[in-house]
């Protein structure tokens, strides 16, 4: 049965600008060992916020749990203000996430983008543990923007790049990877045009995590679709909340 | 306490229900919780052929409430029957079918189709969804449509019918009057206020339909007023929903007029709300003085005669 | 930043005013900061003698908003004009005149005598209070009604006069383009949607009225919507309001197609909003890339090509 | 100029059943010293609560103020959740309280009933203080839910009823009011009904303080009105949050 708890917060730190890495600790953790997966945050009471917040999960440790997010508007602002003891209610693990079974002594390119980053780092240190070598390229908009770059080189290679050139290489993930070779398979995660860009780029097999608006975040309210490429697919479509977020990169169509 | 209520073709452990649309077709909420809890359950609408529905963003979030654009989406009925139905046949709990068109024959031929299938216990006849161009608002809207529409429904239906009422209108009671007229066996009330957000970067709406329907707590009072009013001029039940997350919340619907109550946008807030909600009420209803679900309506204004009509509609 | 705006009669420092019945008659949120600091001031209803109202209680709170039924009482458009405006005519603040009546006599003689006083820059015809049993919402469901109205007023009135819609009809656009043609300088909309909340003891309404008016944050999704809808089919000012609390809510109903934006009942859950708001503006707008009100209007979707009128009504 | 206050919570204890006295923290307090009067305390960030909560001043001490409230729904319900070292914005003092000027050598009679009690508690003090002879009667429905009885002993008699005749007098306050003698003055808080019999049973000056459901607070929006009993009165009514909560008992209509 899946459910709810009231996950206490261990710590708060802002990592970043407007950016910030939370841990809670609760026994829904004991139920999270898939990087890519989420988790479905109430924000207060959720009598004015009737919505849950969708967030990665960035990092998993025995009945800790890691989120990594970037104030956007009114729930990342609450969540910003919790602290240590405080209680948030949350459903979880939701979705599909990166699929690592079996994959082991492969060449694994990891793409991220802004506060799509995080769900890489669990995702790299089990690929890592699993005895596959790591390059992982990292776009932020800003030097100020920048987080886990340490993180990210202690599992493998990992290339920075700023839009406005302030931190790393300027310009965008893509033209980092353009200079990659020997990769066998890649794993993304962010901005739609990124991960278009990229699976365009890539021709490796490739999965890649989508983010959509949701509504109940379980698959119950047709809210967090999107089409599937193939025309002949039975159902034609796909709920990035329970069948996803994490697609292969050529199944479903970005938009 | 005794929670069991009859209506029309259902046979209610207790009066409530998720709403349409906010539950699937009940397999996601089966990972929460055993359906045999509910009362009944709403499924989310049928139509004839399988839609898409609408480019998303579909949902936006609101104060004390949500937007929601879906546009229909669902499978289409032979799809329904086949393949959603009968997993929910296994509980013991009615299933509410909500069907949906873009025309009369696409609507009576999806209310035949699941009547006959046998796997649900009556139809709910959704001329309100705002969210779609057609096949829903424009039959919600003109009451000899909508009756027109509620008596075909009928004629082909060995289930009975309940009508679910817009409350983007200016006459609702004439409306409710009409379907009651037409045959209706009961109403459901409200589906979603007609509203809109905009993204403050773009200008834009932040639904890609533009518009949405507006649910959770912040249309409550908006049902609860067209509940009593409506629940004073037919005779026909009433399944009240808007905003509903609490045992107190039904008993306000009870005592306005409604027979059972439907929960939609709370499902999304807290998933185990409906069998929360059910703990909840004998307790809720005892403290309130009341000593069941049928007292409640008893007791309900429609049933006091010093509770005069109110004129304006 | 330049946050000024002129509208037909209005010479506004800032886009933001008080809605009217929120703000009294300026007095007692004059104790809380300089009045000059607002762009126009809205001041309560008046009618030709003065009304006592309806007995209390006569508001309830609601999930993100409230419920009123005061009944638009006021001391009567002579004592108004002998002791309210006189302290407002102390500021530099443009003041609008909110009028009601039971007839259209009513509503003449109280226009006239308010635009005679000298006192006022503008008008307010109020055909949208759903708390009175004559005198204002039958004018505002009915588009030839409305226009009637509107054209009898105008023709006493030496002032521009803004026509407040109710929310609670079904064609929101005819009445809109009714009172234009009629000659409406600009609109107010939206008034509030008519709500109700029961007391869970009695089980009988809380308002003594039964039903209230619905305001705050839970309705600004439905006023965007309105306003986003009207001023794409007219050509005159909107002032926005519904559920105003903040400078992004402003932005909003700029680029929903309003010209000004009213803040009702925000005023009572903190009497220094409208200041606060009229503070934080040039943050928020240059925040979202705007450098002035004009600015925001320019780009709002009224003034943009591809935003295709929605059909549906 | 009025204004608003976080002021800061330094104590809540419950006193009674689903009774609470709660001490705050502020500026604001240097400007109250009206028995009667009272504070309008937002509720939480005041999006889910729009409207205030009207609490009488139950003492006042330096920069410290005392309240004490029953839980009656969602506005009291989340006072009572407050800690110390919370903030809770506030708006004060409003309104006219019971007047003490120039009053000295009286016998003074406060009758309260229920969450009444509390405004009587700092009128007390301050009556006593000005050298005059008190005597309360405190009406509850049980024993449960009486507070504050030894406070009113030390300012002079205080006799207790309780509906149920759990604690005290079996009845209501007005069959022990009906035995004092040689009262010359008095003060009443409570419900509609017992302040009714009171002004009715009395025939000396007396004092009310009346309730009403309100939208603003200050005077603005006509919803907390009551008729004057004088149907010559220009005005013909009173709001009670501006020309109020205490009024003359034989000003306004009781209904
Ligand atoms: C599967 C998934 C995983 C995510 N993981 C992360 C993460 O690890 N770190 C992180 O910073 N962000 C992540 N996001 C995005 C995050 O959900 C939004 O930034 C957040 O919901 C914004 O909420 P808000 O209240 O601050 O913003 P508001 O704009 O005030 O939110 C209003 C509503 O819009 C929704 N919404 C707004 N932006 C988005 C968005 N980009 N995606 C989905 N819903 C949105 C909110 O959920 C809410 O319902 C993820 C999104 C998805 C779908
Ligand atoms: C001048 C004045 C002084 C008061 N002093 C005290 C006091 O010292 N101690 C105390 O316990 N109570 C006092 N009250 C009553 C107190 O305001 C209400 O019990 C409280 O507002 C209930 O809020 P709630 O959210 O818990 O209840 P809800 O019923 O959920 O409140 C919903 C709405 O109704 C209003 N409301 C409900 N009951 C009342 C009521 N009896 N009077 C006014 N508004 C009400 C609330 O303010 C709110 O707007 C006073 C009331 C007034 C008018
Ligand atoms: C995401 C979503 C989808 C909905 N889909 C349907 C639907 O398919 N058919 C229907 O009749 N009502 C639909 N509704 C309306 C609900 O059934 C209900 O009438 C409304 O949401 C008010 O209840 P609530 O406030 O509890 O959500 C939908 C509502 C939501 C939020
Ligand atoms: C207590 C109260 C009294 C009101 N009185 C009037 C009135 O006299 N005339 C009028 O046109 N609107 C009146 N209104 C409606 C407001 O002006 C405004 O249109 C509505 O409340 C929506 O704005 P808000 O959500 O910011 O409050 C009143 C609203 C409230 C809450
Ligand atoms: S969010 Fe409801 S189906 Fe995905
Ligand atoms: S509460 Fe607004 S006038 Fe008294």
């Amino acid at each position: 049965m899946l459910t709810k708890e009231d996950m206490i917060v261990v710590k708060q730190v802002r990592i970043a600008k407007d950016t910030y890495e939370l841990i809670l600790e609760g026994e829904l953790t004991l139920q999270m060992n898939e990087p890519g997966q989420f988790i479905h945050l109430q924000i207060g009471n959720g009598r004015e916020h009737v919505l849950r917040r969708p967030i990665s999960m960035a990092d998993v440790n025995g009945n800790q749990l890691t989120i990594v997010y970037r104030i956007m508007g009114a729930g990342t602002k609450w969540l910003a203000e919790r602290e240590a003891g405080d209680a948030i209610n949350v459903l979880a693990p939701l979705g599909n996430g990166f699929p690592t079974h079996a994959i082991s002594n492969t060449n694994i390119l990891l793409v991220g983008g802004g506060v799509g980053v995080p769900p890489l780092y669990y995702l790299g240190k089990k690929l890592k543990a699993q005895g596959n070598r790591l390059t992982t390229v990292l776009g932020f908009q800003t030097k100020d923007a920048v987080f886990y770059e340490q993180r990210f080189r202690e599992l493998g290679d990992c290339i920075v790049t700023t839009n406005d050139g302030s931190y790393g290489q300027t310009g965008f993930v893509t033209d980092v990877i353009s200079g990659l070779t020997e990769i066998n398979r890649y794993y993304a995660c962010g901005p739609t045009p990124m991960l278009k860009a990229v699976s365009q780029q890539i021709s490796v097999p490739g999965y890649i995590s989508l983010e959509e608006r949701m509504g109940c975040g379980v698959g119950a309210c047709f809210a967090c679709v999107c089409s599937t490429i193939d025309g002949n697919d039975k159902k034609g479509y796909r709920k990035i909340c329970q069948d996803g977020p994490v697609f292969p990169a050529n199944e479903v169509v970005l938009v | 306490m005794n929670l069991a209520i009859s209506l029309p073709g259902l046979d209610m452990k207790n009066p409530i229900l998720p709403a349409s649309g906010c539950f699937g077709f009940g397999k996601e909420y089966s990972q929460f919780y055993d359906l045999n809890q509910l009362g009944a359950i709403t499924i989310k609408a049928a139509t004839g052929n399988g839609r898409y529905g609408n480019p998303t963003p579909r949902v936006a979030e609101t104060s004390a409430g949500m937007l929601n654009a879906i546009g229909l989406q669902n499978p289409g009925v032979e799809a329904i029957v086949a393949e959603e139905l009968p997993f929910l046949s296994t509980f013991h709990t009615p299933v509410i079918a909500n069907i949906a068109g873009s025309t009369e024959e696409e609507y009576t031929h999806v209310a035949k189709v699941l009547s006959e299938s046998g796997l649900v216990s009556a139809l709910e006849l959704n001329i309100s969804c705002p969210n779609v161009k057609e096949g829903g608002i424009q039959f919600g809207t003109d009451p000899v449509l909508a009756a027109s529409l509620t008596r075909k429904v009928k004629s082909v239906s060995n289930v009975p019918v309940y009508v679910k009422l817009s409350p983007n209108t200016g006459d609702l009671k004439g409306m409710a009057k009409a379907v009651e007229a037409a045959g209706a066996d009961g109403l459901s009330m409200i589906n979603t206020l007609i509203g809109m957000k905009l993204d403050l970067q773009t200008g834009k709406p932040i639904l890609s339909n533009k518009t949405g329907g507006l649910s959770g707590p912040a249309i409550k009072p908006v049902a609860i007023r067209m509940i009593y009013e409506v629940s004073q001029v037919v005779h026909i039940p009433i399944i009240g929903m808007g905003g509903v997350t609490c045992a107190e919340d039904v008993l306000e619907y009870l005592l306005a007029g409604a027979s059972a109550v439907a929960v939609g946008t709370a499902n999304f807030t807290n998933p185990l709300v409906c069998p929360e909600i059910i703990d909840a009420l004998p307790e809720t209803l005892s403290n309130y003085g009341y000593s069941s679900i049928e007292e409640c309506i008893e007791r309900s204004h429609k049933n006091d005669p010093a509770s005069s009509l109110i004129s304006r509609s």
